[in-house]
């Protein structure tokens, strides 16, 4: 019976959404228009911003107060994660069960660790170049913490100095939008001269949010996957 | 320009509260008191000067159409004084009343929390008005589950599945609109939705208004309510009755009044509220537990509110945004209250209340003040807010209409028969156990003292916020205004 | 390639089996996984609308670069803010269900019922 | 030049076809992880490795790429195997051999 009426709902929320979508006009024909918001950036955002990746452009300045959200977003992840986990009884069932990783596994760990910050570093060093950026170069360090989790359990992660990254690299954040605001006329508003084409110091204050997001979101993700796994960190 | 400090500031000390923990863990509870207390003082500053004329805020160095704007208008800006007046009040009486789990962490959500609201009354980019409505939610789901009980954990999931099936909904009208105008401007979008007349419009609205009503709480997306209500810290309670369902009505009407502004949806809502206003009156009568009475009855005030609004004439709009105000001081005062009451008595149930007045005189007199307000006895502010509601909604002469007052007749008697029971047993029944009552902190009684006088002083003087309510709702209803001041 | 609707279909598709997925599981990870591809549909839609027929990443770099021949960066922007609301969405879920876990010892939502529905 | 690449790219192809039916079709994990790797790590590595015979600008990237897939895959699918039979999943019973038990640290894990 549930799954009959769920059935019913969503045939009829899908045909409609199909139906919707179909008759409206999307898409290439209403970009064409010079003066919407996706076309500006894609003739102009290169030249105003030095960033070549327009894509970063618009996350960082343009539409830079929903980046500012998005980590907020994170960091509430973070925090009510561990408000959430706070009072709970540690857990005991799995400490006597648990044996530690193969040697194949830790040496790989051990190996693999630094190369993968590294590939995370210079993904979030070179998002105003190429594809990536703050939050995607985060997440692949917050993977090589995942991979210490798994590979070594006898390196502790160090979630004081964590904290600290993260709360400093918000504050950089907020601080260059502020900067913005008293040097320019806006907050997050692009202050730094925009320096060379497709050299990595262009593009103003990108690279910085960008350098700040990356470790704001590597350590919040790291805090997070921490919390997520079952022994205490 | 200086707008953009009510975001920035909450969202910077919550930023740095990890920091400020290594100096002293004394410090957390007191930078929302600091945060909320500039708020407000930068909300009265800024409040004469955008009656006059709406200022717009430009972020990251393009103008309006191009980039993310904040729109200082007086409903905004009036938003953010009552968010951060509620907020600071709450804020001082948490600092007493959390005493366990990480009180830091508390403290930065509930920033974090405040910061959203404000955020979200004040944008004027669709999509950032989506970002800070899910900072708003998302800390709020994590504040239910603040104390890691049974209950509240279990509302928190219900609640977290429901609101964020709910911002999906959001996430696919914002698509199409984006898909159809190619810009996420309210204000452009405005302009280009009366030219278009397409099937996908219409989705699009149904889509965001259901996205938003969730956090609103319109029937029949307000199962999640009473339980996280009833269920969260006290504080909490009081917050997001007086707060979080607060901006999910503005989105709703914002969404409803500016971006799409069609007339025929108006009476539909008006209907939903109407309904949700019944269901919710009712459902209130019928509990036993206080909070979940309290919850319900939120449940109904948003009805109402929703009805007001959608009577969509200037004064249906301002008495509902009186009415708006009302709630918020009300509720919070309630809840404020009975977080003492039955952490003094150590149970929900409204029998074990029995006589409690008289051992706690501060607080109690306080709830029966703001559950008269509630209800709409004169001199309380709820007085002047559904007598305004009558008046505006009569003012049309409709026999629709009339009929729609009784019926709002109706659950008045219901919600005064239910307060009036509380007042009942909080202070004409016999206590069957003594138990020792501790006096409440100061931290607790100053605040709720204070929301106090506010909701009898804005009572007596209703005329004081009247110019406010009629720019707010000319703000909110003045399609043609609203676009003119954001594009030029 | 495909007409525009092709890609409508699809996303439409993913969010459809998602929200049945929520609507008829039993088990509370079972439903966070429905939830989790409602959103990837969602993002998808948020990507197809900005699609534009033969069009190329928004990247300049020295070889190649026209405006005319790139797609809409917005969405790209909007897709990448969504998901991370998404993640931090699933994170909390995921704690509140370990913590749910805790307290019933079971996942079973018809079970689960402290509080009435 | 590009031919070749293609042809590389159409091997690596048909052995992760090979390799996902292998997951479908074979009887228990450690058989599914034996299909899943190695002829996985075999398909990616032709594949990666066409692409950058294709596009000659790319093909250290595409080494790069193809060393850290020989790298990372063995050990991953090392470690799920190792925890499958630490955790007591038990063989398939077509299995003919079964080396474990000459070692002691998996000595007590068929019981549970």
């Amino acid at each position: 019976m549930r799954i009959l009426i769920s059935c019913v709902l969503l045939v009829i929320l899908s045909l409609g959404l199909v139906f919707a979508l179909e008759q409206a006009p999307f898409g290439s024909n209403q970009i064409d228009n010079a003066d919407k918001p996706g076309r500006f950036y894609l003739n102009q955002g290169m030249e105003k911003t030095g960033a070549a990746n327009v894509v970063t452009s618009v996350v960082v300045t343009y539409r830079g107060f929903d980046t500012l959200g998005e980590v907020t977003i994170l960091f509430i992840a973070a925090i009510g994660l561990g408000a959430v986990f706070h009072s709970r009884k540690k857990v005991k069932r799995y400490e006597k069960e648990k044996q530690s990783a193969s040697l194949i596994l830790q040496t790989g760990c051990r190996f693999l660790f630094p190369l993968i910050v590294l590939f995370g570093t210079y993904v979030f060093i070179h998002g105003h170049l190429s594809p990536g950026g703050g939050f995607q170069g985060g997440v692949i360090i917050a993977s090589a913490f995942l991979l210490l989790f798994l590979g070594c359990e006898e390196k502790k992660i160090p979630m004081k100095s964590m904290n600290t990254v993260e709360s400093l690299a918000g504050i950089i954040f907020v601080g260059i939008g502020l900067a913005g605001l008293y040097w320019g006329e806006s907050f997050l508003e692009n202050f730094l001269p925009r320096g060379m084409d497709y050299m990595l110091l262009s593009g103003g204050v990108i690279p910085i949010i960008y350098i700040a997001i990356g470790f704001k979101v590597g350590a919040e993700l790291a805090g997070i996957v921490a919390g997520l796994i079952e022994r205490n960190p | 320009m200086v707008a953009v400090l009510l975001i920035i500031v909450p969202l910077g000390l919550a930023f740095a509260m990890p920091l400020f923990n290594f100096v002293s863990k004394r410090i957390a509870a007191y930078l929302p008191i600091a945060a909320m207390v500039c708020n407000l003082i930068l909300s009265i500053l800024l409040l004469p000067s955008v009656m006059e004329n709406t200022r717009i805020v430009i972020l990251g160095g393009l103008p309006p159409p191009l980039g993310i704007h904040l729109v200082a208008g007086p409903l905004g800006v009036g938003l953010s004084g009552l968010i951060s007046l509620v907020g600071l009040a709450v804020s001082i009486y948490a600092w007493g009343y959390i005493k366990q789990g990480a009180q830091d962490k508390y403290h930065a959500l509930y920033l974090l929390l405040l910061s959203g609201a404000t955020g979200a009354v004040l944008t004027g980019d669709l999509f950032n008005l989506f970002v800070f409505y899910e900072i708003l939610c998302i800390s709020s789901y994590a504040l239910v589950a603040y104390l890691g009980d049974r209950n509240g954990v279990e509302s928190a999931v219900k609640y977290l599945i429901q609101g964020s099936v709910g911002s999906g909904l959001i996430l696919v009208g914002i698509a199409i609109l984006y898909g159809m105008f190619g810009t996420l401007n309210m204000a452009q979008i405005a302009i280009h939705i009366d030219n278009v007349d397409s099937p996908a419009l219409f989705l699009a609205l149904v889509l965001l208004v259901t996205g938003f009503g969730v956090e609103a709480a319109i029937f029949p997306l307000n199962a999640w309510l009473p339980d996280a209500h009833s269920s969260a810290p006290s504080s909490i309670s009081a917050i997001l009755s007086g707060i979080a369902i607060k901006v999910g009505i503005y989105a709703v009407a914002r969404v409803l009044f500016t971006i799409f502004g069609v007339a025929v949806v108006f009476q539909y809502v008006l209907l939903l509220g109407l309904a949700t206003l019944l269901i919710g009156e009712i459902c209130a009568f019928s509990q036993d537990n206080i909070k979940r009475m309290l919850a319900y009855s939120s449940v109904g005030q948003v009805g109402l509110i929703v009805f007001a609004m959608c009577i969509a004439t200037p004064d249906g709009v301002g008495a509902g945004l009186l009415q708006l105000v009302s709630h918020a001081l009300s509720k919070a005062v309630l809840f404020l209250g009975v977080g003492y009451l039955v952490a003094r008595s150590g149970s929900m149930s409204l029998s074990s209340l029995n006589g409690i007045g008289k051992r706690m005189p501060v607080v109690c007199f306080a709830c029966v003040v703001a559950a008269f307000s509630l209800v709409g006895l004169p001199p309380f502010v709820g007085f002047a807010g559904k007598f305004l509601i009558v008046r505006a909604a009569l003012a049309g002469k409709s026999i629709f209409f009339t009929v729609l007052i009784g019926i709002v007749f109706l659950a008045t008697v219901v919600e005064g028969a239910y307060f009036f029971r509380m007042v009942q047993t909080l202070y004409f029944k016999d206590a069957k156990r003594q138990i020792e009552y501790k006096k409440v902190p100061a931290s607790a009684s100053i605040p709720i003292m204070a929301l106090v006088v506010f909701i009898v002083a804005l009572g007596v003087y209703p005329d004081v916020l009247l110019p406010y309510l009629k720019s707010a709702a000319a703000d909110l209803l003045n399609k043609a205004g609203y676009i003119k001041e954001v594009l030029g | 390639m495909f007409h525009q609707s092709t890609y409508f279909v699809g996303c439409v598709g993913l969010m459809i089996v998602g929200l049945y997925t929520m609507l008829t599981k039993k088990n509370l990870i079972k439903v966070i996984i429905g939830l989790s591809l409602f959103e990837t549909g969602i993002y998808l839609l948020l990507v197809v609308v900005g699609y534009i027929q033969g069009a190329t990443a928004p990247i300049f770099s020295r070889t190649t670069g026209s405006p005319a021949e790139m797609v809409d960066p917005t969405p790209q922007a909007l897709v990448l803010t969504a998901i991370v609301i998404g993640v931090a969405v699933l994170a909390l879920a995921l704690s509140l269900t370990i913590r749910l876990h805790e307290h019933y010892g079971t996942l079973n939502l018809r079970k689960i019922r402290g509080l009435k529905w | 030049m590009h031919i070749a690449g293609m042809i590389a790219i159409g091997i690596g192809v048909l052995f992760l076809f090979l390799g996902s039916f292998g997951i479908v079709r074979l009887p228990d994990v450690y058989n599914r992880l034996q299909a899943g790797t190695k002829c996985t790590t075999f398909g990616c590595l032709f594949a990666v490795l066409g692409v950058g015979i294709v596009e000659p600008a790319w093909f250290w990237k595409a080494l790069l790429v193809s060393l850290f897939v020989l790298l990372t895959n063995p050990i991953s699918n090392h470690a799920l195997g190792r925890a499958a039979k630490k955790s007591g999943v038990p063989l398939w019973d077509g299995s003919v051999v079964d080396k474990s038990r000459d070692f002691p640290s998996y000595a007590n894990t068929e019981k549970l």
